[in-house]
């Protein structure tokens, strides 16, 4: 199986995104420029963190424009796996590939901390590994990504189990107290209808190593590739 | 030559958190008679266009595509020749 | 054409000043050659004032690889790998415009960094402001803290650690001083020389405008209304632009086309060409003309001057100038051919054909003035030494003077800070911020990096001398807490107008302790800044000589962090608790005194105890360690039960006040915790060391409970701190959010 | 009552990233003819006051204190009777 994670000039856990991907899922794993056209070989794509041009408009406004995202776009309606981590999940909505926007922070901090998600629907090939309800511990960083979709689009994504994470505290409950930034319905991170495109703001990438104190995020690329596997074999 | 000025603003069912700060900051300075504040964008954009309509036209496209989110956004504009 | 007196007199040069510069040059110098005179000759960038004590700090030692001078200091870690670290201040223009002001000096930090060719791994941050009650310090803080994270994350280094203090002295002079830590391998440094007759010099990186134009000189004076007509225009800063220059910069670097590098700091273009080729005892030959500018009718006093950020200056071999504009290109970068390097020493600056300046490059660096400036031990030292301790009514509730400390800013949770910080970015942060020093992994490697930044500004008020020794043991105790051997420290000296001889004197004082720590704790002095001039109606700061310090982790599995980690296990206090109160957080909080002398430095004690600290993590047998800071004893017991969640049980003999023995801010003291069956084995290690220590008790349930026992008097024992873990955490955490609302 | 709309931009001579940004963007998304682009803040704020000249003033009040920072921003302000 083969992972791309996308570079925008602003990207910064793009690094970090490889090196966990590697020690994982020891699979092959490399970076696809912005400037690039094409993503032929790839059986993954990731669109990490950071701040891809900045992010002085809006997160992921300019990136959405990058030459790099017609071929990922394809990619995606082609039933490609492609996961938006951070402002990965922000260029995703700006690109339309998922509903909703991510906007400022309710307190208008950036915010740097472990969170706890209940994982809401293990169906999908980012989730397949886990039990059903499954509360991990993930870290955020951001200042915007507070998830805002108006009511009817909301109620679909809940309809058709579209939302995968879900901020709560530690004993998996719902709370106001555990939504960190605003999100509606402590959303964490959705998929699209098919299932094959996820955003999310948490970063798995940062708990995916015992030195580094917490293994949880090792899930979703260990169910990436376990799906694959079982599929392409 | 046009100069486009261009207002965004939150739409109204989309809260405004910075807005509700700076409220409260009034409040507590002694304004109490503002009851509300929204926060958006002003965007000033030079452009080199020789008629009202193909400048209105251009701009109108750039906000769809990149300027606005509609998700969250709405905006107006106002077209200055210069 | 002679010019005014008024013209340099207010770009700050004095009438001897302009009459040294008539001798060097030979004749009369023109505008733009006074303007490069008056900046490269400000305090700032030529530390004529501070030149002659910072010599007498100690630079070498066997891991140095790369003392004062340069960019940065470097450590060897072993490996061929090496550390490059530097701290800075941006304390003048943050107090004009917190946001950026902040933002701009992460950005000139990093770029002091990888202009070196190091990858900049993390940032450190140590802010000074007034007390949080009054609203313009809450709009400073807050701004500060947003630039500061503005900058960081978008660039993608972590903001590791770094601190907080609030006291009236920074009112108007808050001080934002900035610490960057990179890591290279030994092979690629690069230094910022221009050698090689006939190489091209590019600027590259943003264009041009007029900001901050004299920011340089306006450092070196004191903030005042008159001054503010003067301001520069405010530098905002562009992290986007940064990332792209820092990657370019690490790309072209790489290909080893680059002969020297330097950033644009302060006084821009002027500072990076000279004293690249003062370096180097070349000349610098460039056409002005051709540097990209962002606004019309520039001069070209104007270009030379101007602080825009986010630029760099590159010599590089000749002939490869094309190569290198293809990488800058690829990152969307302007990189131009400004000039080259000559051979006649001088720096000669061109529009076109007309040459504007030339002026003997090491005559604005080697040849600026050094003044001995006079001194004189202030008065108010005695005065504020001798306070009536044994007058102090001891307090009734410890309880409630605990959580009084608690909820005190300077001792509170700074989680509110760093948690706006992304402290996790790269994948490499092993210990957060919320411990006694931030731990980075080197990847590929068993080994880590510690950091830290500390320094008691109220201690170097009252004893300047122990103070600044005080903040060289600290940063070395948090080092060796988190289980790293320390290596080497960068300083920043922030104080008020060294045109006061009492000023000059705390000056000299806290370098003379600096060094004297620094000599026998093995941690020699690689670099630093001075901030000077940090007064406002004629009142100066605190003291303020910040310590940055990085060490080494041999063995990452031997980390070691502040909190309990298991019932059972026995707390060790390694030091002396003596009957100080001076400078204490606790009679600040309890009595509103900011009074006494600063606590006893023994360095000799404290490099013992550190040294079997270090050891016993090193050999597995400690499972907790926390220095002893501001709070004392009492509040240092309550940090280790709550970052570990456990209880303690304590009992202690009590020789004298009750209050002095929980809230004293004795130096050189550690708690540690340990296995229950390595207790012995500990003890005998300390008795051997010659370390006192003091068995306080165990971690058990979850309350901190503390009773003392007096054998010469009954009814003087019994139980002084009862308070559940959690309740204490509250406060701790709550403090300073509250204030902020 | 009264709203006020008010403009803040930055000063002429302070960098604006967020403007170059979006106008390198905007060439490259094919709009050539876009030399400047300045990006500012746009705030709506209602206000419970009888006259025009009392709100005025109010306004210029709250710009000066809190709502622009003067060491980087300008402003202008206009008022619509509501
Ligand atoms: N401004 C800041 N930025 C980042 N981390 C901070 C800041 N201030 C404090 N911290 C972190 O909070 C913890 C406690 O800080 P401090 O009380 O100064 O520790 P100590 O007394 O051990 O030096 C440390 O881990 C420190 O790095
Ligand atoms: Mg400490």
């Amino acid at each position: 199986m083969k992972f791309g994670v996308v570079v925008f000039p602003g990207s910064n856990c793009d690094a970090d995104c490889l090196h966990a991907i590697k020690v994982v899922t020891g699979q092959p794993v490399e970076y696809i420029w912005h400037k690039s056209g094409s993503v032929d070989g790839f059986d993954c794509i990731v669109l990490p963190g950071g701040f891809s041009y900045g992010d002085y408009l809006r997160c992921g406004a300019v990136a959405r424009f990058s030459p790099v995202m017609t071929p990922v776009i394809d990619f995606a309606q082609r039933g490609g796996l492609l996961l938006g981590i951070c402002n990965g999940f922000q260029i995703l909505t700006e690109a339309g590939l998922l509903p909703g926007a991510l906007h400022r922070n309710k307190n208008l901090q950036f915010l740097c901390h472990d969170t706890h998600l209940r994982i809401e629907n293990n169906q999908t090939p980012f989730t397949s590994l886990a039990t059903a309800g499954q509360v991990i511990r993930v870290p955020i960083a951001h200042g915007e990504g507070n998830y805002y979709a108006d009511t009817a689009t909301i109620q679909q994504l809940e309809e058709n189990k579209q939302v995968l994470f879900r901020y709560c505290d530690p004993q998996g409950e719902i709370t106001p107290a555990a939504n960190p930034n605003g999100s509606v319905n402590n959303i964490a991170g959705i998929c699209n209808r098919q299932g094959n495109v996820l955003g999310m703001m948490p970063h798995p990438e940062r708990c995916a190593e015992d030195i580094l104190g917490n293994t949880n995020g090792q899930l979703i690329f260990q169910s990436l590739l376990q799906q694959w596997q079982r599929r392409c074999g | 030559m046009f100069q486009a000025k261009i207002y965004v603003t939150l739409r109204k069912s989309v809260l405004d958190p910075q807005g509700g700060v700076v409220r409260k900051s009034l409040y507590a300075m002694g304004y109490q008679n503002v009851p509300e504040v929204r926060i958006g964008r002003y965007m000033v954009v030079d452009l080199e266009v020789a008629d009202q309509d193909a400048a209105a036209k251009q701009v109108r496209d750039m906000c769809d595509k990149l300027l606005v989110n509609p998700v969250i956004e709405d905006y107006t504009f106002e077209l200055v020749e210069v | 054409m002679t010019l005014e007196p008024q013209i340099w007199r207010e770009m700050g040069l004095t009438d001897d000043e302009y009459e040294r510069i008539v001798t060097i040059l030979g004749r009369q110098p023109n505008y733009v050659e006074v303007g490069i005179f008056a900046v490269m000759w400000s305090e700032h960038c030529s530390y004529k004032t501070s030149r002659p004590a910072l010599k007498t700090l100690p630079t070498e030692g066997p891991a140095i690889l790369q003392g004062p001078g340069e960019n940065a200091g470097i450590v060897d870690i072993g490996d061929g790998q090496a550390v490059v670290f530097k701290i800075e201040s941006h304390n003048h223009p943050s107090a004009i415009e917190p946001y950026q002001g902040a933002a701009t000096g992460v950005g000139g930090i990093l770029r002091d960094i990888f202009t070196m060719g190091a990858r900049p791994i993390a940032v450190l941050d140590s802010l000074r402001f007034g007390e949080l009650n009054s609203p313009r310090v809450r709009y400073l803080f807050d701004g500060v803290v947003a630039g500061i994270s503005g900058y960081g994350n978008c660039i993608g280094v972590p903001t590791v650690g770094g601190e907080v203090y609030f006291a009236d002295s920074y009112e108007d002079n808050c001080l934002v001083n900035v610490m960057c830590v990179g890591l290279i391998d030994q092979k690629d440094i690069k230094k910022g020389v221009a050698s090689g007759v006939g190489n091209p010099v590019m600027v590259v990186g943003a264009k041009t405008g007029r900001d901050g134009i004299h920011g340089a000189t306006f450092a070196s004076e004191e903030l005042s209304e008159a001054a503010a007509e003067r301001r520069p225009a405010v530098q905002v800063g562009d992290p986007f632009m940064e990332k792209l220059l820092l990657e370019a910069c690490l790309e072209v670097i790489k290909t080893g086309y680059v002969v020297g590098i330097q950033d644009m700091g302060a006084a821009g273009l002027t500072s990076s060409s000279c004293e690249m080729a003062s370096r180097a005892g070349t000349g610098l030959e460039m056409d002005l003309a051709l540097v990209p500018r962002r606004e019309e009718g520039m001069t070209p006093y104007e270009l030379m001057l101007s602080e825009s950020q986010e630029r760099m200056l590159l010599v590089v071999q000749q002939g490869t100038e094309e190569k290198v504009t293809e990488i800058f290109a690829k990152w969307d970068l302007d990189s131009v051919v400004v000039g080259q390097v000559t051979a006649d020493g001088l720096l000669r600056l061109k529009e076109g054909d007309k040459v504007v300046a030339e002026i003997p490059a090491k005559a604005l660096t080697d040849e600026a003035p050094v003044y001995h400036r006079p001194t004189e031990k202030p008065a108010y030292l005695a005065e504020v030494q001798d306070y009536p301790v044994d007058a102090l009514t001891m307090p009734d509730d410890y309880n409630e003077v605990l959580l009084k400390l608690l909820a005190s800013p300077n001792i509170a949770s700074k989680e509110y800070v760093y948690q706006q910080y992304d402290h996790m970015v790269g994948l490499n942060t092993v210990v957060r911020p919320g411990s006694d020093a931030a731990v980075l992994r080197v990847k590929d490697t068993n080994k880590g990096i510690a950091m830290t930044t500390d320094c008691n500004g109220r201690y170097c008020y009252l004893n300047p001398k122990t103070g600044a020794a005080i903040a060289v043991a600290e940063a070395a105790r948090n080092l060796v807490c988190s289980g790293a051997k320390p290596l080497a420290v960068t300083n920043c000296l922030n104080f008020g107008n060294p045109e006061k001889p009492e000023v000059m004197w705390t000056i000299w004082q806290c370098v003379e302790g600096m060094a004297e720590a620094c000599r026998n704790l093995e941690t020699p002095v690689t670099g630093g800044n001075v901030s000077l001039y940090n007064e406002t109606k004629g009142n100066a700061i605190y003291p303020t000589p910040t310590i940055g310090m990085v060490g080494l982790v041999e063995d990452l599995n031997k980390v070691c962090t502040q909190g309990f980690k298991q019932e059972g296990d026995v707390i060790f206090l390694l030091g002396e608790n003596l009957p100080e109160l001076g400078g204490s957080e606790y009679l600040k909080i309890h009595f509103g005194l900011e009074q006494g002398n600063a606590p006893v430095l023994n360095l000799e004690l404290e490099k013992k105890v550190q040294q079997l600290v270090l050891a016993e993590i090193k050999s597995g047998l400690i499972q907790s360690a926390h220095d002893c800071a501001e709070g004392g004893l009492a509040v240092a017991l309550a940090e280790c039960c709550m970052a570990g969640n456990l209880g303690a049980d304590i009992t202690m003999v009590r020789r004298f006040r009750g209050d002095a023995l929980l809230f004293g801010e004795s130096q050189s003291r550690i708690i540690i915790s340990i296995n229950q069956e390595h207790s012995v084995e500990l003890v005998k290690k300390m008795v051997e060391a010659g370390v006192p220590y003091t068995q306080l008790g165990k971690v058990a349930g979850d309350s901190l409970l503390l009773n003392v026992v007096n054998p010469g008097c009954s009814g003087c024992g019994g139980n002084l701190l009862n308070l559940p873990v959690a309740k204490l955490a509250e406060t701790w955490r709550g403090a300073i959010p509250c204030l902020m609302q």
